[in-house]
């Protein structure tokens, strides 16, 4: 089939990812139309818009993710293609078909590709086939017969960690550190696996006690060939929710790095990828394990932008266009490094949501600070949604003058009105361990505990 | 008179029952009322009553979304005439995907439900009332 | 002399170019003493350097020219170094000895350099030299035999153009387009500039009809090393007073930029040149003629930075440090293109000053957006001082996608309270000349007076 | 009640000589009062005045310094008691490096000069006031 060009973008989705959706089309002379619920009519990015459709009342489920309300605004507008950001709709093949079924482009993977890496236990079998590491465990399903799961656990060596096939952001899933707990384990999960996502399909895999969560992104165009756009370390996380990424990721051989990054490559081209992507990795000790694949566009791109100087949201649409890739891979440099910051209205010290008005917004500048937001002073932050509301991005030459334009940054930011995650942020990012680089996915977690941070910002400068 | 100033102001009434406020700052003086759409008076009472005796009137803890049942299919968590005993769980105010549960400060019976299933709240505002 | 190495920089400057030093110098992990006049006390750089020090009322000769405060503040708070920033001291020589004789690091060029640069006769007898080309004229003043300045315009070829030799800033200059006027304007030029600078002597050169004003960064460490880092064009301007800049300067063959670039190369290691410079040239049928040297940071700077990727105020702070140069001219390479608009308190229609408190101030963000401003929601912006109170830069991979972004950021900014020139950009970037590129210095001024802008920009979207 | 709203109601007076506005929005009312130090009777008068006369107050026209001098060595454009013509120039307020001459707009005397040299001055305040 012929993809059909387009030249007018239908963006599903909300919030500073579809500004930046946004700012992506314009830069690339393509219209665009906004699609709003009602509780962001009064949103920004709206009124930048070629045109803005209302498709529901406040709540997700009755707009953005109406996949029918959202078929029959791209018609209606004349729009060729949709864009579905993230989260939302954006890793749901179904829509993916039915947008392709209404003779629309889906600005993504192909339904497939979406499928495919969807199911954690398909998508380990296909990386194993293409060579990227994985966590030792089979790529399959475990069957009922204790004996062979409790063997499988002796081969893999304890700790273990049973998941379901289904689960994903840390649901579904059981840590065993000797033969005693593993049956109760095992049937738990399998139970828990059959209630929250309706298979009871679980696996096994070594459990991981240190590891830094690493991300390479890539970019297929879906005729055969396919990218890697270098590495990002996003392991600070607390309940699996990212809060400050870097790129590149530090304390890792360049030739180390290089080898996943072309693994990651060949796995893309071997599954016929189109678009963006994101394979995650545990690592520890040296050691790279895959965990999953994003196939949508990510949060946290634009520390890879930063240092690779790349619009990466204007060559995800690119190859929905049908333009095979211009770059090659000797083309993709990296220079500097670059964080991100995701700040959130929510209270620093209890992570209680804070929606409401913003009354005062300044925002930092200078060279190498980026501000992603479609938030100003005045903008009433709605409850529906999550916590979001900016991306600081900051680059520097080096990781130390990103860290220090970092501080700055944060401290000339101020947001009143509503409580944010900013004191945080500002006493994160001066952690010794974080300057030093390389924290675990557990440091922050542990580093909250200790709670002497809101001490520090309280008698601090 | 700066901004700030009036928009602290604005936010202390917002966030409760108080119809009039003034400042004053250098040459300047601010007047700012209001008149609360119905239920002002349940809900000044709500904040203004004896300090000593737990509310007849519950009040949501922060901004956000109301839901009056435990899920879409299931029968709500009271409803007017209903008994209720301190701790029981009466409503849940959504934000941003975090769920909080309201529950009673007294024993009683649910007198009315002032607000409707999925309505957006305030900080403050009048949720039901228990006799 | 051992120039001794600092820790502390005095910024001896206001609003946006302090606060671009401040980052500069926090990113390096400097120290920063901040000083104010009464009229700047709550500008927010204030409150973010190490140290703040009030050196007078708001007059700037009171406290911003006031030599006398400005090194006892750089003494009283321990600063090893003074960055002058742009006008203001910037380029006083006598200020410059003044501060080393205080045993303090000026952030510049030497004295030498200043005073050889500041004036025009001698600054192109050193251009000549050192192989610059030079607008056609002779590299001295006139004498009073008007015979001999008759046969020098014949010579030359009119138009001829009278210069004051202290003269700059279109002022004590006059265009002569045949003999029946020269020995007025000879006459009547000589007496402007005894009475506006004190010395009367006069040169004469080439006018030029629909010169482009193309300008070469340099970056020079005094130990023999010199580099330039790219071209910019600043056609655009009123009243000699530029208003949107672009790096590189578009239709241009690569192999003749650079010829010049590395001319201005030779012509800073002859005059042992230190720290950053601007080559200011004319250029008109392809052919280049340098009109000034300016021996400080520019405006400007911002584009150069964002298409070489290096942090220029960084590069002349560790010239100042006694750094060699840690660049080569093979490391500087040119990504994409940018833009610069200055945004200034003004009606953009009389170009009144409007000087007040900002009640709105929403500021654009993304990709390749940065904002240069000490402004905020609630500033005041004081009258004793110029009116830029933003930059907006721009940067994208094509001078297309750059002027697109740079069209929407400008859609995107809005600031309330006063008047700004915003109106007059966001009708200017669209103008089908600028779009296309390579307008001439007096473009901007006779768009203005067809003054359809203003109507194009009521009735527009 | 939005701050937008209430800014432009404090520019409105700050620009102005009026002591008490109010404005209301749903349910919200807005009263902001200030008193005027020393010369509001007259800064009032001046704009207040009789509208078919020449005001008889000389009052800024825009936001910036005031001289009284043309360069600093030099006497005073005007002093009180000195007879005026129309169109004689009364002070200089300086804005932004631009020079904006203020020009008397009736034939009298001055009366009193209410600012010193040098001072900033906001756009509408009184200056001098002629007889």
């Amino acid at each position: 089939m012929i993809r059909p060009a387009f030249t007018k973008v239908l963006i599903a989705n909300r919030g500073e990812i579809a500004l930046r959706i946004l700012r992506a089309c314009k830069s690339m002379g393509l219209h665009t139309v906004v699609v709003y619920s009602q509780a962001d009519r009064s949103a920004s990015y709206v009124a930048l818009a070629d045109q803005a459709l209302c498709i529901g009342p406040a709540p997700a489920s009755q707009s953005y993710l109406d996949q029918t309300a959202l078929v029959l605004a791209a018609k209606a507008s004349g729009a060729g293609a949709i864009h579905p950001g993230f989260g939302f709709l954006s890793e749901n093949a179904d829509f993916a078909v039915r947008v392709e079924q209404a003779g629309l482009v889906f600005i993504g993977p192909t339904p497939d590709n979406i499928r495919d890496m969807g199911d954690k236990i398909s998508a380990k079998r296909l990386m194993i086939e293409a060579g990227v590491p994985c966590v030792p465990g089979p790529n399959h399903a475990l069957d009922f017969d204790y004996d062979k799961s409790c063997a499988l656990a002796h081969e893999i060596g304890y700790p273990v960690i049973i998941k379901a096939a289904g689960g994903g952001g840390g649901k579904g899933m059981r840590i065993v550190t000797q033969e005693a707990g593993l049956r109760d384990a095992l049937s738990l999960t399998r139970e828990e696996a059959r209630r929250a996502f309706g298979a009871s399909d679980i696996y096994m895999e070594k459990y991981l006690a240190h590891p830094r969560h690493i991300e390479i992104q890539v970019l297929a165009d879906g005729k055969g060939h396919a990218l890697w756009l270098g590495s990002r370390d996003c392991s600070p996380q607390r309940r699996h929710q990212k809060m400050l990424e870097e790129a590149p990721a530090v304390a890792i051989a360049p030739e180390i790095i290089s080898q996943i990054g072309a693994r990651c490559v060949a796995a893309c081209e071997r599954l016929g990828y189109r678009g963006l992507g994101t394979f995650e990795f545990l690592m520890e000790d040296g050691a790279f394990f895959f965990i999953e694949m994003n196939t949508r566009l990510q949060v946290e791109h634009p520390v890879t932008e930063m240092v690779t100087g790349i619009d990466i949201v204007e060559q995800q649409i690119r190859v929905a266009l049908g333009e095979p890739l211009a770059l090659r891979q000797s083309d993709i440099s990296q220079r500097g490094h670059a964080f991100e910051c995701r700040i959130n209205a929510e209270d620093p010290e209890t992570f209680a949501p804070s929606p409401g008005v913003i009354s005062a917004w300044h925002m930092p500048g200078g060279p190498g600070v980026r501000i992603d937001s479609h938030a100003f002073a005045g903008y009433r932050v709605p409850p529906h949604y999550d916590s979001m509301i900016a991306k600081l991005i900051v680059h520097g030459d080096t990781r130390d003058i990103a860290l220090r334009r970092l501080a700055l940054a944060l401290d000339e930011m101020n947001i009143e009105g509503i409580k944010t995650n900013l004191p945080l942020h500002r006493a994160f990012v001066r952690d010794p361990q974080v300057i030093a680089g390389g924290v675990d996915i557990h440091y922050l977690e542990s580093w909250l505990k200790e709670a002497s941070w809101t001490k520090d910002q309280h008698h601090g400068s | 008179m700066n901004l700030a100033t009036i928009k602290a102001l604005i936010d202390s009434m917002a966030g409760s029952s108080r119809t009039e406020a003034e400042c004053q700052e250098g040459a300047w003086t601010l007047k700012l009322t209001r008149t609360m759409p119905g239920t002002e008076t349940l809900q000044q009472a709500a904040r203004d009553g004896v300090p000593d005796e737990v509310s007849s009137q519950v009040v949501s803890p922060l901004y956000g979304i109301v839901h009056l049942q435990p899920s879409p299919d299931a029968p709500p968590f009271v409803s007017p005439g209903q008994k209720v005993a301190i701790g029981e769980p009466l409503c849940v105010i959504e934000a941003m995907k975090v769920f909080n549960h309201v529950t009673s400060e007294r024993a009683g019976t649910i007198e009315a439900i002032v607000i409707g299933n999925g309505e957006e709240v305030e900080v403050g505002q009048l949720l039901m009332s228990i006799s």
